[in-house]
C-alpha cells in the first residue's frame, strides 16, 4: 500500500501532508510522553518495524506484509500509535526507499491516521456500546476493526490516487474496486494476526493491555482486585 | 538460507540496511553532500518530474540519478536491481492505459467480440508514467543509499525535529536489529523442533507468524522496563541536552542543491 | 571408521559489514564424539556453530553435515536431525509454558504420549526444573530459562546437538544435571558440539578441543593436551583450567607424571603425593 | 564508622504470578564495600537487584540507598548515582554504536568534552575493546556486546555499580580488564555490588558475600570465611572454588594453616609446601 514517488500529484501530496501535520501536532501533545515511554515507544515500534519485513502470498503471486497499524493502534492507543507508525514509514522510506518521501504524507494519512485511528475509534464504540465480556467477542470485535481499518486505508489510497490523474492513469472506477479486492484479503490476514496477537496478550500478559488507552477500556479489566505491583 | 519465507524477509530487510549503513560510509559524490541539502535537492527533482510529460525529456533527466550512482560508487546492477521492481509494477500497471485511452490505434484486434486497440497515446502516457516512477524511484534510492541512519538522525536535527522524536528514531534504528534477532531465533528454534515443513500460507503459519510476535512483545515490553532503567542510570532526560551535531552547509552543499532546482525548474517549465 | 558427521573445510566467512569472523577454519567431527570450540569473545565461535547449522553460508569454502552440503536445497530435510541451544535462551521458547515447550519438539515427532511425558518427565528432572512445569516461560530467572532451553533441545535426543555457551549462567547442580544429560546422549550415539570460552568445564564436556582465535583454528587435539598447552592459551587469551595449571607446574618441577584435569582427580592425586612425601 | 549505603530490611516480595521470590532478606552495605550476592540459579539474586535499583517494590519491608527509600518519589533523583548492569547486555546498549553509548552517560553529567574523550578512552583500553569502537552493537558477538555494557555502567564513575552476572560470557582477559577497574573504582570510593552463582570468580570480585537461597539469606561473612564453608555452600547447590576446595582438604588434613583463595596464592602456597616437605 506504500505510494512511491511519481503516482500523486503535487497538489495531493500537499494537500495529504497539510492534514498530517494537524495529526502529528494532535498526537504529540496528546500522548506527553512521559519518560518511560520513551524506550518502550521505541522498543515496540522496532518491534514492528521488525514485524512488517514478514511477507505472506496473497492473490495472483503477489505479496503482501503485516501493516500492524490496527495491533499498535489498540495496544499503545490511537495518538502514540500515529506517531510510531509515522516512524516506521519515515524509515521505510528513508533507509529502504519504500514508499515515496513526496508521498510520506499520503502514506502517513492512509496508514498511520486512518489505518490506526479508524480501527481504535470502531474498537471504543464497539466497547462501550456492546461491553463484551467474553473472550470470544472481544476477539471478534477486534478481528472487524483491524479488518475495516486496513480496507478504509486502502480506500483512502485510492481516493488519492484517483485525485491525481494528472500523472496516474485512473481513476476511482478502478483504483476504488482493485484496492477493495486486493484489501479485503489482505484485511483478513491482517485481521487473524490482530486476532492472535492480542489473544496471546490477553491470556499470558492482561497486564499490558490493562494498562492500554483503548483495550484497558473493557470491562474485563474494569473490577480487577489484582493490581500489578 | 534454509529459513522459512517469512524469516529471510526479516532478515532481508535487516541486511538490506547493513548494506546502506556500509554504502553511506564509501567515499563519494553523494555521500560528501550535507544530507539537507540533498533531500532539498531530490525532493525538487521529483517534483520538477511530475510536471514533465514529455518522454525524451524525461529519459533525458534519467541520467542524472546515475550519474549520481557512478560517482557516489554504488555498484550500477545493486542501483538496478533496487529500483527495477517498482518500475516494473508501474509498467504492469499501464498495461489497462494501453487500451482505454482514446485515440490513433497502433494494434488492434478483435477477441470474442470485444474490440480492442491500443492507442498511441495510451502507449505514450503509459510509458511517460512508467519512466517517471523510475526516475522518483532512482533520485529516492541514491538519497537512501548515500545517507544512513546516522546522517539521516543529522538531517532530522537540522530540519529541527524535536529531540524526543530523534530519541525515538534512535531507539527503533537499535531494536530493529535486536527484534530480527530474536525473531531469528524464535524462528530457527522452533523449525528445529518443527518436523512438518509448510510452505504455502494457511491458517497455521499466521497463526505462529502471530503468536511468535506476541511472545517477542511481550519480551520486548519487559525489555523496555530494563532498558529505561539503563538510560535513566546514565542520566537520559527527556529534554536531551546532548545536542545532535549536525553537519554545516558548506557553499559546495548549497551550490548543489540550488544549481539542481534552478536546472529541473527551467526543464520543467519547458 | 566412520564417515566423518561434519566436514568443515578452508570455511571463510565475513559478515555484510565487512568484519572478516573467520578465515579458513577446517576440521571433522565423527560420529559420537564430544567437541568443544574453544576461544575467547569474538574469536568466532558462535559464527561457526551458525554456519554448521546451515543459518549462514561460508563465503568460501563448505560444510558438510550428515554429508550433505549445509548451502544445499536438500539440507533442509536435515534440520530435525540437529538439536541446538543458542546463547541467549529467551530465543528459545515461545510457547505460554516450560512443559508446553519441552514437549513441542517430541509431540511434533509423534511420538506416542507416553513416550513423550516419560521423556519430558526425565529431562524436567535431570534438569532440576521439574517445579516449574507449569510456569510461563517471561516468569523465570535467567539461569532457569537457561535450562529450560537446555531442556527443549535435550529431550528431541538429536543425531547432532549444538550447544553455544551453554553453561553460562548456570549453577553447580544444573551443570552437573547437563553433564549426566550429555553423557546419557552421548552413549546412545550422539555427537555434540559445544561452544564455550571457560576452559575450566570443558573437561566434563568434551573429548576433544578446537581452539579458534580471531578466526583461525589455532589447536586441534585431546582434551587433556590441548589443555596442558598453557602458553598457547595464553597467547589466545584464554587459560587452563586452574586444576591443570595447578599440576602443570608440580609436573613441570618433576612431582608428579601425570596432569590430572578435574577438580576430583587433582584432589585425589595430591593426597597421594603428599602421603608418599610424608612416608 | 560510616552509614550504609544500602539498607536491605526484611524484604519480601511476590512476582505477580504468586511466585514468592524474596521472603524476608536484611543486609547492609556500607560505603566503599564490595559485596556479592551469591546463590544458585532462581534463588533471587537478581530480584533483589531490580529491587534495590528501585525497578520493582518490595511487598514488605523497606530498603533504602543513599538513606532514601527505594519507593519514594524522591528516589528517581538518586538514580543517576547509581549504575547498573543487567545480565542481557542487549538492554544496556541503545543507541546506534558503541562510542556513542559509552559517551552516553558522561556527556549527560555535562562533563567538558576532553574529559569525556579521556574517561571513554581509558575505559574502552582497559576493556579490551577499543576496536570495537565504531560498530554498531548489533555487529557485535555476544561477549562483546556484554564488555561494552560494562563499559558504559564504568565509565561514569558511580558511587553505588550493581552488576548482574558480570563475569559470564567473559573471556580471560576481558576478566583481568574488568577487576583491574573495579580495583580502580573501589580506591576511588565507589560500593560495587556483584551477583553470582559463580565461585570460582568471587575471591577478586568481592570481600564480603551474601549467601542467599530459596529467597533467603543464608550466611552473610568474609569472602574467605564463607567460601571455605563447603557444607553450607553444597547444600545450597553451590560449592567453593576449585583452590579453596583442594586446599581446605589439606587443611583438615593439617598440612597447611592458612587457605589460600586465588589460583595464584594456591601455587605458591603449595609449592612451599612440596619445598618443605622435601627436605
Ligand atoms: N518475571 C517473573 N515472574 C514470576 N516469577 C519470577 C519472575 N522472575 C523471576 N521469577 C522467580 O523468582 C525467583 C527468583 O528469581 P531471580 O531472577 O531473582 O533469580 P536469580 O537468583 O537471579 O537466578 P539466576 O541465577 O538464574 O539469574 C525464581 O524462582 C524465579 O522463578
Ligand atoms: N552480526 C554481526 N555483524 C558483524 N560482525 C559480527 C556480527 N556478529 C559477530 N560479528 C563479529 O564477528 C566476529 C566473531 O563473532 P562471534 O559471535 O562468532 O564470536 P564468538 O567467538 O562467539 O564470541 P563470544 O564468546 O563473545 O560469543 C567478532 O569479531 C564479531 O565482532
Ligand atoms: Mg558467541
Ligand atoms: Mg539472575
Amino acid at each position: 500500500m506504500h505510494i512511491p514517488d511519481g503516482y500523486l500529484t503535487t497538489t495531493v501530496s500537499v494537500a495529504a501532508f497539510a492534514i498530517v501535520i494537524v495529526f502529528w501536532i494532535i498526537s504529540f501533545r496528546k500522548i506527553k510522553l512521559a519518560e518511560q515511554q520513551v524506550p518502550m515507544m521505541g522498543l515496540l515500534t522496532a518491534l514492528f518495524f521488525a514485524a512488517m519485513f514478514a511477507n505472506y502470498p496473497v492473490l495472483f503471486g503477489t505479496t503482501a506484509h503485516l501493516l500492524g497499524a490496527a495491533v499498535i493502534g489498540l495496544i499503545i492507543g490511537p495518538f502514540a500509535g500515529c506517531i510510531s507508525m509515522t516512524i516506521i514509514l519515515v524509515l521505510q522510506s528513508l533507509l529502504f526507499g519504500d514508499g515515496g518521501i513526496t508521498t510520506l504524507g499520503a502514506n502517513v494519512l492512509n496508514m498511520a491516521v486512518i489505518g490506526v485511528f479508524i480501527p481504535c475509534a470502531l474498537f471504543y464504540i464497539f466497547n462501550k456500546a456492546a461491553k463484551p465480556k467474553s473472550r470470544g467477542s472481544i476477539l471478534g470485535m477486534v478481528f472487524v476493526s483491524a479488518f475495516v481499518g486496513d480496507l478504509l486505508a486502502a480506500v483512502a489510497a485510492a481516493v488519492e490516487l484517483s485525485l491525481s490523474q494528472g500523472v496516474f492513469q485512473y481513476g476511482l472506477s478502478v483504483t476504488l474496486p482493485a484496492m477493495i479486492i486486493n484489501h479485503s484479503i489482505i484485511g483478513v490476514a491482517e485481521g487473524v494476526v490482530a486476532v492472535i496477537m492480542i489473544g496471546t496478550l490477553l491470556k499470558l500478559r492482561p497486564d499490558v493491555l490493562q494498562s492500554s488507552p483503548i483495550l484497558g477500556k473493557l470491562a474485563i479489566f474494569e473490577n480487577k482486585t489484582e493490581v500489578e505491583p | 538460507m534454509n529459513a522459512p519465507t517469512s524469516l529471510r524477509d526479516i532478515m532481508a530487510g535487516a541486511e538490506s540496511l547493513v548494506y546502506v549503513e556500509d554504502l553511506s560510509e564509501k567515499k563519494g559524490l553523494m555521500q560528501a553532500i550535507n544530507p539537507l541539502a540533498k533531500l532539498i535537492a531530490i525532493i525538487g527533482m521529483i517534483i520538477a518530474s511530475l510536471f514533465i510529460t514529455n518522454l525524451t525529456v524525461l529519459l533525458t533527466i534519467c541520467v542524472i540519478p546515475m550519474v549520481f550512482a557512478v560517482s557516489s560508487r554504488v555498484p550500477l546492477k545493486q542501483f538496478f536491481l533496487r529500483t527495477a521492481m517498482i518500475a516494473l509494477f508501474a509498467a504492469v500497471l499501464s498495461t489497462l492505459t494501453l487500451f482505454m485511452t482514446p485515440g490513433t490505434a497502433v494494434w488492434a484486434a478483435s477477441i470474442g467480440g470485444f474490440n480492442l486497440s491500443i492507442t498511441l497515446e495510451g502507449l505514450m502516457r503509459g510509458t511517460v508514467f512508467t519512466v517517471r516512477v523510475w526516475f522518483c524511484v532512482a533520485s529516492l534510492i541514491m538519497l537512501v543509499l548515500s545517507t544512513g541512519f546516522d546522517k539521516t538522525i543529522k538531517l532530522f536535527a537540522s530540519i529541527k525535529v524535536p529531540s524526543v522524536v530523534i530519541q525515538l528514531f534512535s531507539l527503533t534504528y537499535r531494536y530493529f536489529f535486536v527484534s530480527v534477532e530474536e525473531a531469528q531465533s524464535v524462528l530457527i528454534a522452533k523449525e528445529a523442533r518443527t518436523y512438518v515443513h509448510k510452505r504455502n500460507l494457511n491458517l497455521q503459519s499466521l497463526k505462529d507468524l502471530g503468536s511468535i510476535i506476541a511472545s517477542l512483545f511481550i519480551r520486548t515490553y519487559e525489555r523496555s522496563e530494563r532498558v529505561y532503567l539503563a538510560m535513566k542510570a546514565r542520566g537520559f532526560q527527556i529534554e536531551d541536552n546532548s545536542k545532535h551535531s549536525m553537519p554545516k552547509l558548506r557553499i559546495r552543499d548549497v551550490a548543489f542543491a540550488s544549481s539542481i532546482i534552478v536546472a529541473f525548474a527551467a526543464i520543467a517549465m519547458l | 571408521m566412520s564417515e566423518p558427521i561434519v566436514t568443515v573445510k578452508d570455511v571463510k566467512f565475513s559478515y555484510p559489514a565487512g568484519v572478516s569472523a573467520l578465515h579458513g577454519v577446517s576440521f571433522d567431527i565423527k560420529q559420537g564424539e564430544r567437541i568443544a570450540l574453544l576461544g575467547p569473545n569474538g574469536s568466532g565461535k558462535s559464527t561457526l556453530i551458525l554456519l554448521i547449522a546451515g543459518l549462514l553460508t561460508p563465503k568460501s569454502g563448505e560444510i558438510k553435515v550428515f554429508g550433505q552440503k549445509t548451502t544445499s536445497k536438500d539440507f533442509q530435510k536435515f534440520r530435525s536431525r540437529i538439536g541446538i541451544v543458542f546463547q541467549d535462551p529467551d530465543d528459545q521458547l515461545f510457547t505460554p509454558s516450560v512443559i508446553e515447550d519441552i514437549e513441542y519438539g517430541p509431540k511434533n515427532l509423534k511420538l506416542p504420549d507416553v513416550d513423550v511425558h516419560e521423556r519430558s518427565a526425565h529431562v524436567l528432572e535431570k534438569m532440576g526444573i521439574a517445579h516449574l512445569k507449569d510456569r510461563p516461560p517471561h516468569r523465570l530467572s535467567f539461569g532457569e530459562k537457561k535450562k529450560v532451553s537446555l531442556a527443549t533441545a535435550l529431550v528431541l535426543k538429536p543425531e547432532l546437538l549444538i550447544l553455544d555457551e551453554p553453561t553460562a549462567n548456570l549453577d553447580l547442580v544444573s551443570r552437573r544435571g547437563l553433564i549426566d544429560t550429555l553423557n546419557e546422549l552421548s552413549r546412545t550415539g550422539t555427537t555434540i558440539i559445544v561452544s564455550t570460552h571457560d576452559a575450566e568445564a570443558i573437561p566434563e564436556l568434551a573429548n576433544r578441543i578446537v581452539v579458534i582465535s580471531h578466526g583461525e583454528k589455532l589447536v586441534e587435539g585431546k582434551t587433556g593436551e590441548v589443555l596442558q598447552d598453557k602458553k598457547m592459551l595464553e597467547a589466545s587469551g584464554l587459560e587452563p583450567p586452574t586444576i591443570v595449571d595447578l599440576f602443570g607446574e608440580l609436573k613441570a618441577q618433576g612431582y608428579i607424571n601425570e596432569v590430572p584435569l578435574t577438580a576430583a582427580e587433582g584432589k585425589e592425586s595430591l593426597l597421594k603425593l603428599l602421603k608418599e612425601r610424608r612416608l
